[in-house]
Parts: C-alpha cells; structure tokens; sequence
C-alpha cells in the first residue's frame, strides 16, 4: 500500500525532495519503524535521519508520536522542531 | 475565527477594526504583531525565509483559534502567519483577540503566541554572512507552550 | 516613555508605528486597547464619564511604565488614558509595548493594564437609565494587580 | 499650618467641593486622623468620610496608607478606589 511522504526545511533538504510515494514494507507499522526503514534507504536518508529523535512527524495534517501506527495514513510528514510564529 | 496564511504584509489596524466593527459588547482587544528582527546572536540577518506545510499549518492554527474559544469567553480573534521572504522591520505573524474582559484577550493571545511557536508547522531559514541557516527550535519556547497544558490537563493535544 | 492624558482618542496602530520606526530590534508588539462598552450587569449604559486627578495620574503612570522598563528589557512604552465622556465602542485607554521577545513585551502590557485598574486615579461614572452611578473597583483587578507584588516582593510600593 | 485637600469622585460629590485649604489643629498628626477630624466638621462630610477604610488617599500625589504622617504636606486627596483603564 503506497503512501505520500512530505519532508520540509532541514529534512527535505537533506533528502533531496520535497514528496515521493513509498510503499513501506509489511514490517514497518509505525512512524517510528518508518523514521528507521527510510534512513536505510540511502545516504541521503541517513543523513536526514541521523537522530530520529530531533524529527517531528505529522499524519494526515496531524501531529503524531513516533509510535503511532500508520494505518490508513494518505499523508506522511517529517520535519524539524517548528520555529514558526 | 479569521485564519489566514499569506506572503503579503497585514494592517494590523484594519484587522482589529474588522473586529470591533459596530460592536458594543467588546471591552478589550489586544493584538501582537511578531516582526522581523535585524541581528540573531550578534549576526546581523538580511532576511529570513519561511518555508511552512500549508494544509497542516491551516488545520492547526484553526484547531487552536476554536481551543482558544472554548477556553477563554472570546468575541473575536484573528490570527494572520506570513510566509516566504521577509526582511528586518517587516511583519511576521499578528494575533488579535477580542473580549469583554483584558484578562481573556490577553490570555488567549499569548495561548496562540505559545502554540504558534511550538506547533504550527513553520520553518525559518535566515541569510547571514556566514551563510544561510535554519533556525533552531527555542526550548523557551516549548516551555511557554507547556504552561498551557499544566494549566488545563483535558486539553492537551 | 510617552504617557499622556488627553480626551481626543487615539490611533493605535500610529501609536504602535511611533515605536517601531525605522528600528530592527524589535521582535514583538503588543497593543492593548480598552473600550467603552455598552452594557454592564445587563443594564445599557449610554455613555461614561471619566474623573481624574491630572497631575497624579500623570505621575502615576509615568512612575509604572518606569518601572515596567525596569522589569522587562523593552524598546517603547506608550499609555494613552483618556478622560472626559466616551460613549460605547469609543476607545478609553492604549497600552503599547515593544521588545525583542514576545514574553517580555506581553507582561509589561498586562503589569501596566492592571495597575492602570487599580492604582491610576481615574473614577468611572456610568449613564443607565436608571440614573448616573460610580463604578465600583472590582476586587477582580485588586488581585490581578497583586500577583506583580507577590512575583517580585523588591517592586512593591 | 494650611494645606491643600482635593476630593474627587462621590467624595467630592457628597462634600459638594472639588477643594478647599484647611488648617488641622495640631492633635491631627496623620491621614487617618485628618479624615476623622473632617468628618466631624457636618453632615457633608460625614457621609463622605462614613466609611474611612474605603477612601484612598495620596500626600502630593502620591498613594499613602492612613497611618502616614501629613508632616510637610502640600496636597492631600480623598477619593474611592480607583476604576481606570
């Protein structure tokens, strides 16, 4: 089942891209499992998630923990803390 | 509820005026305007970039104007988040609250303020002389945020 | 400091721009405005008539934006109170405060509203139908005064 | 010695004077005294002054409680509490 990733600021750039579709494997159910398949994916990756634990992300437009299950997610975000305001 | 995201500047006073409008039940307004500051750490800044997530930064800046209106008797609030290119002097965000005592306006803009800060999926990128960087998240910051929800435990997200 | 008493109003965001001009250090702004409104306990008020000991009042108030400066790192302090008859939807009182950081320039806003409540001799009197009546002090804004004492016990006049 | 004494609000309203210069007799020593002796002087006076502990005072425009000495004054005021802002 495929699903749409954001990444934004530090983590887009690192990556490369601001989107993709990814189709995770059957093993990985939650954002954090996803935080650790992504980082394997290459250097670029790595690099982004060198410390997963700085990464914020977002289901759906929502703010999530890194144990939250994917589930039926359309949209997947991650990011740095947010400096807005 | 006034949620607006947008490159160009506000006028803070039409905003507040806008809230105000013919009414006579409104006994405060308080409005904060964030603006653009010239030097970070010593470093002087020619500008900063914001880069935000649009459809998520709607949905929370309105889910926290409708956790503000539920907490605090509000007759009014505004909340205006610039993004892209913005130099020194220039504004960055405006809240504006309205209500029929100081102590809800006040306390409903610095609620916004906090969570604006903490939450709303914003991140600025400014240009020094060294070079562009992002900027790194305040803990002051999620502190100020917290308070919040130390205050009134059901409402924590 | 700029701390008038006028009865002409006011225009916040000129009052607001006053501060801010030409200047790159300021992070935050925070304007409160106080307005006439146009009922009080259910009864309708036509209008309000404010009494005041001008040369206390000015004293006064200038002694409290002294002190706020004193407090919180800020870049501008404007009060404006008016006096005279205003009718509801008519502003009575401005608060501007600027800093480099938003907490500094909200609190100094607050400090400054809540001994402008209870310490600025400034007396309240309401047109209802029922006749003209004095406003009675609100034990409301004698505690939010006091939380600035119990804070930092050194600033208690 | 003659000093200054302002009233403002239903004070000046129920003593039916904005000002006046008096002249204490030695045996008034502080506010607090001041404002018993000029409740005696009539009926005007006495409803303003009939409950002292709500009056407010300032010496030369500056809050005082009612133990405060009148020593050099130049102005004293009575008023009710305050209701600015």
């Amino acid at each position: 089942m495929s699903v749409k990733v954001l990444y934004f600021a530090w983590v887009r750039e690192r990556i490369g891209k601001a989107q993709e579709e990814i189709e995770p494997p059957a093993g990985v159910a939650t954002v954090g499992e996803l935080m650790h398949w992504l980082a394997g994916r290459g250097e670029e990756y790595a690099s982004a998630f060198a410390n997963p634990r700085v990464i914020r992300a977002a289901i759906d437009r929502t703010h999530v923990p890194p144990e939250t299950r994917i589930g039926q997610a359309n949209e997947i975000a991650f990011f740095p803390p947010m400096t807005g305001g | 509820m006034n949620a607006r995201l947008q490159t160009e500047d506000f006028d803070v006073a039409a905003e507040a005026a806008a809230l105000r409008n013919g009414r006579t039940d409104i006994g405060a307004i308080v409005t904060f305007t964030g603006v653009c500051r010239g030097t970070e750490a010593g470093e002087p800044i020619a500008a900063i970039t914001l880069e935000h997530y649009p459809e998520m930064a709607q949905a929370e800046i309105s889910r926290h104007v409708a956790e503000a209106e539920r907490r605090w008797p509000l007759m009014g609030v505004t909340v205006v988040h610039r993004y892209g290119r913005i130099e020194p002097g220039d504004n960055i965000v405006l809240v504006v609250t309205a209500a029929a005592h100081r102590q809800d306006a006040f306390a409903a803009a610095e609620f916004l303020m906090d969570y604006l800060k903490t939450r709303a999926p914003f991140w600025k990128r400014e240009e020094r002389p060294s070079g562009s960087a992002w900027v790194e998240a305040r803990e002051t910051d999620d502190r100020a945020a917290a308070r919040w929800t130390r205050r009134k435990p059901e409402a924590a997200e």
